[in-house]
C-alpha cells in the first residue's frame, strides 16, 4: 500500500517538478495576497504583526486550494481519470498518494511564506518547535481534506466555483486553529499553541480513515 | 428596534420564509406531476414514506 | 476456449441517455474484433462497459469472468483501456510516463523502455516532454504505456487514427502478439480495408446493438 | 425501472392533508403561546419570545441534518447490495437536507435579531451562531452538489459521501469554535448568557418544538414525492428513449 503510494506521490512531484506551476505560479500568487493584506491593512505594522498568524493561513488556504485543482487538473486532462480509475492501484493508496503529492506541494508553499510572513510582517518567531508543529499539522490536515473534496469535484465542469465551496466550510477549523496556534509560535498571544496544534493533527487523522474509506465511491463516476 | 418589534420581524420573517417554501414544493409538485401527463389522486406506495420522525 | 467477454441483452445508460440497448456478444480468449459502426452506434461504450467504467442497467455482463453488475472495480486491474484520448500525463518525459504506468501495474521499470522500443519510438525521444510530441508519437506512447501493463483484455478505441503507416504496422504486430500470448483484443475502427489484415472477426454496431457478426474465424 | 406503475402525480395524499392540518392547528398555537400567552421574561422581557422560534429551528435543523447522514449511509450499504437499490434513502437524503438548510437560516435571522436586542449588535461572533453560519454554508455546498446533473446512482453516491463527511466536520467545527470562543470569554467578561429558561416558559419552548418538528415533517414528506417524482419523469423520458431505439433500428434492420 505504502509504495504504491509513494509510486503516485513521486510521480505528482515529477509532474510539479517539470511544470513548476507550485513554485513558478502559486507561490508568487500567495506571496502577492501577503502584501495585498498590507494593502488592505493600510500598512499598520501592529495590526499585521497581530494578524500574521491568520494572514498566513489563509494565503495557505488560497495557494493550497489552487494546488488542490491542479492536482486533479492533471488527473482529468487528456482522459487520465479513466487511467487514474483503471489503475491497479487500489483506491486508498491513490488517495494517500495524492494526498502526499499535494502535502509535500504546500510544505514547498509554505517555505516561501514563512520567510514572507516574517520579513513582511516583521514577527519574530519565538517559538520554532511549535511553528513547524502547526505548519506539519495544518498542512497535513489541509493536503488530506483538500484531496477528498479534490476528488469529489475532478472533472466537473463547475469544479472551479465547487471545490472552494466544499472545502472552506470543512478547513475553518484548521484555519482557526493555525491561526491561533502561529499566534502563539509568534509570540503574539500566550494561550496553548500545542491544543491547537494537536487538533489539526485529530482532523487530519479523521479525514485520513474517512479519505481511505470512501475514496473508491468517489471514484466511481460511472 | 425596539423588542416587540424585533420579535415581530423574526417571527414574521420566519413564517414568510416556511409558507413560500411549502408552495413552492407543492407547486413544484404540480407542475412535474403534469408534465407526467397521469394526473389525478392515486395513492402512493402507502409503506415506503408515512412522514418522516425529524427527532430533534 | 473460455469466454472473456459475454454480454446478454444488456442496457447501459450514460448522460441520460441508453448508449447500449440490448447488446449481446461473445469474445473468447485470444481472438482480435474489430468493431464497426457509425458514431453513436455503441463502440465506445461497449469498451466503457467492458472496462466497469459505465454501469448496465439492464441484462447481463460478464468479463474476465467478473459479473458486471456485482463488481466493476476488480477486472480492471487485468483490463488495458485506450480511448480517443492517450491518457498521458502530458507534463512527464517519455520514459517517466512509461515507468510509471509500468510500476502501477507492477511490472519492471525496465519493461518500459522496451515498450518504447517495441513502438519504434527511438531513445532520443525518452527524455523529451510528452507535450512537445506529435500526435502520432503520442499515440505510440500510450500504446507502448498499455503494452508495458500486459493486460489480458485490450481495448482500443480507433488506435489506428493518429497513426502512420509504419505505425500501424507496428500496432497490428503487437496485437497479433498479444492475442496469440492469451491476451483478447477489441479494436474500433472506422476504416474499412483494416479489418482484412489483423481481425479474426468483425462485429458491427448500430443504435447500440449488435447488427452483424462475421463470426469466429 | 420505476418500481410502481401507478404512481402520484401530486404531491398531496390523504394522510398528508391530515399532517398539514395538524402542523396547521400546532403553529397557530404555537403563535398563541409563545407571543401572548407565555410572560414576559424577568430578564429580557419580550425578547425571549425570539428564543421560542430560534432554539426550536436548530434543533430541528440538526435532527435534518441528522436525517441526512443517516439515510446518506443507508443509501451507500443498500447501494453496494443492489445496484439500483437505496433510492429512495438517497432521495430523503435529499429532501431533509434542504429542509434543514431553510431552518439553518431561520435559526440565523432569529439568532441575529435576538442578538440585536440582547447584546446591541447583530453579529457578536457567539460561538453557537458563528457554528450555525459554517453548518449553513456546508450543506448549501451539499445542495450545489445535489444539483449536478448525473444519472441518480452516481449523484446519490457522491452526496451521500459528501453528507457523511459533513456531518463527521459538524462537532469538529463546533468544537474548535466553542473553544475559541471560551478562550476569548475568558479574557473579556460574557455578556447575556442564556437566561435559565423555567416554568411556563419552559412548556412553551418544549411545545414550540414539537410544532417545528410537526412542520419539518410535512415539509420532508412533501419534498421527498417532489424528488420522486422528477426522478420518474426522468426515467420516463429515458424509458422513451430506449423505445425508441429499439423501435428506431427494427424498422431499418
Amino acid at each position: 500500500m505504502l509504495r504504491e503510494a509513494l509510486l503516485i506521490a513521486r510521480k505528482d512531484l515529477r509532474v510539479e517538478w517539470r511544470s513548476k506551476v507550485t513554485l513558478g505560479h502559486v507561490a508568487p500568487l500567495a506571496l502577492l495576497i501577503l502584501v495585498v493584506f498590507a494593502f488592505a491593512f493600510d500598512a499598520n505594522a501592529r495590526l499585521l504583526e497581530l494578524g500574521a498568524g491568520g494572514l498566513y493561513w489563509v494565503a495557505v488556504l488560497f495557494g493550497g486550494t489552487l494546488l488542490i485543482q491542479r492536482a486533479f487538473d492533471v488527473e482529468t486532462e487528456d482522459g487520465n481519470f479513466d487511467a487514474f480509475r483503471m489503475s491497479a492501484i487500489g483506491a486508498p493508496s491513490l488517495f494517500l498518494g495524492k494526498s502526499l503529492g499535494v502535502f509535500f506541494q504546500v510544505v514547498l508553499l509554505e517555505l516561501v511564506l514563512v520567510p514572507g510572513v516574517v520579513l513582511l510582517y516583521n514577527v519574530r518567531i519565538e517559538n520554532w518547535v511549535l511553528l513547524l508543529a502547526a505548519a506539519v499539522g495544518g498542512t497535513l490536515a489541509f493536503s488530506v481534506c483538500g484531496v477528498l473534496w479534490g476528488a469529489m469535484a475532478a472533472g466537473l465542469r463547475v469544479r472551479a466555483t465547487l471545490l472552494p465551496l466544499l472545502l472552506v466550510p470543512v478547513l475553518a477549523p484548521v484555519l482557526l486553529a493555525g491561526s491561533r496556534a502561529f499566534e502563539t509560535a509568534l509570540g503574539v498571544r500566550a494561550e496553548a499553541g500545542w491544543t491547537w496544534t494537536s487538533l489539526m493533527f485529530v482532523i487530519a487523522a479523521v479525514h485520513t480513515a474517512i479519505g481511505l474509506g470512501t475514496f473508491g465511491f468517489l471514484l466511481e463516476e460511472g | 428596534m425596539s423588542e416587540v418589534t424585533t420579535v415581530a420581524t423574526g417571527w414574521g420573517l420566519s413564517f414568510i420564509v416556511v409558507v413560500t417554501y411549502a408552495l413552492w414544493i407543492v407547486g413544484r409538485g404540480k407542475t412535474v406531476g403534469r408534465e407526467l401527463g397521469i394526473g389525478g389522486q392515486e395513492e402512493l406506495d402507502p409503506g415506503s414514506d408515512s412522514s418522516m420522525p425529524a427527532d430533534s | 476456449m473460455s469466454t472473456v467477454v459475454n454480454f446478454h441483452k444488456v442496457v447501459a445508460v450514460a448522460g441520460g441517455f441508453p448508449v447500449l440497448a440490448g447488446l449481446d456478444i461473445e469474445i473468447a480468449k485470444g481472438e482480435i474484433v474489430h468493431l464497426r459502426g457509425s458514431n453513436g452506434a455503441g463502440k465506445t461504450s461497449f469498451m466503457r462497459v467492458c472496462a466497469g467504467l459505465i454501469p448496465i442497467s439492464d441484462g447481463d455482463a460478464n468479463v474476465l469472468g467478473f459479473d458486471m453488475r456485482d463488481d466493476r472495480r476488480s477486472p480492471r486491474r487485468h483490463i488495458g483501456l485506450l480511448g480517443h484520448d492517450n491518457h498521458l500525463y502530458k507534463d512527464l518525459w517519455v520514459q517517466e510516463h512509461v515507468e510509471f504506468r509500468a510500476a502501477a501495474t507492477g511490472a519492471e521499470a525496465g519493461d518500459a523502455g522496451a515498450a518504447l522500443r517495441r513502438v519504434g519510438l527511438s531513445d532520443r525521444l525518452w527524455s523529451v516532454p510528452i507535450e512537445r510530441l506529435s500526435a502520432g508519437q503520442r499515440r505510440r506512447v500510450a500504446i507502448a504505456s498499455m503494452l508495458v501493463g500486459r493486460p489480458q483484455l485490450w481495448l482500443l478505441d480507433e488506435p489506428h487514427a493518429a497513426l502512420d503507416h509504419e505505425g500501424r504496422g507496428l500496432l497490428d504486430e503487437i496485437l497479433v502478439e498479444a492475442a496469440s500470448s492469451g491476451a483478447t483484443v477489441v479494436f474500433a475502427s472506422h476504416e474499412r480495408d483494416l479489418s482484412k489484415s489483423v481481425a479474426t472477426r468483425v462485429v458491427t454496431l448500430r443504435g447500440g446493438r449488435l447488427m452483424e457478426d462475421s463470426g469466429a474465424a | 425501472m420505476a418500481q410502481m406503475p401507478g404512481t402520484k402525480h401530486m404531491t398531496a395524499t390523504p394522510a398528508t392533508r391530515v399532517l398539514g392540518a395538524v402542523a396547521l392547528v400546532a403553529v397557530l398555537l404555537m403563535v398563541l403561546l409563545g407571543l401572548v400567552v407565555s410572560p414576559a421574561d424577568v430578564v429580557q422581557g419580550q425578547a425571549v419570545r425570539m428564543l421560542y422560534l430560534h432554539v426550536p429551528s436548530i434543533w430541528i435543523a440538526y435532527g435534518a441534518f441528522v436525517l441526512t447522514s443517516l439515510s446518506s449511509a443507508l443509501f451507500l450499504i443498500r447501494s453496494r447490495r443492489r445496484h439500483d437499490g437505496g433510492r429512495h434513502y438517497d432521495r430523503l437524503a435529499g429532501s431533509a437536507a434542504e429542509v434543514g438548510v431553510v431552518f439553518t437560516g431561520i435559526t440565523l435571522a432569529t439568532g441575529m435579531l435576538w442578538g440585536r436586542v440582547t447584546w446591541g449588535t447583530y453579529w457578536q461572533w457567539d460561538a453557537r451562531l458563528t457554528t450555525t453560519v459554517l453548518l449553513f454554508v456546508t450543506y448549501l455546498g451539499y445542495l450545489a452538489l445535489r444539483r449536478l446533473p448525473a444519472d441518480p446512482m452516481t449523484r446519490g453516491r457522491r452526496t451521500a459521501v459528501m453528507a457523511l463527511v459533513s456531518f463527521v466536520n459538524v462537532p469538529i467545527v463546533h468544537y474548535s469554535v466553542d473553544w475559541w470562543r471560551t478562550l476569548h470569554q475568558k479574557a473579556s467578561l460574557s455578556v447575556g448568557r442564556r437566561p435559565e429558561i423555567t416554568g411556563e416558559m419552559y412548556w412553551t419552548l418544549l411545545y414550540s418544538t414539537l410544532a417545528v418538528t410537526i412542520v419539518a415533517s410535512w415539509l420532508i414528506v412533501h419534498r421527498y414525492r417532489v424528488i420522486r417524482l422528477e426522478e420518474l419523469r426522468d426515467e420516463e423520458a429515458l424509458e422513451a428513449l430506449i423505445a425508441s431505439r429499439l423501435k428506431e433500428d427494427d424498422v431499418q434492420a
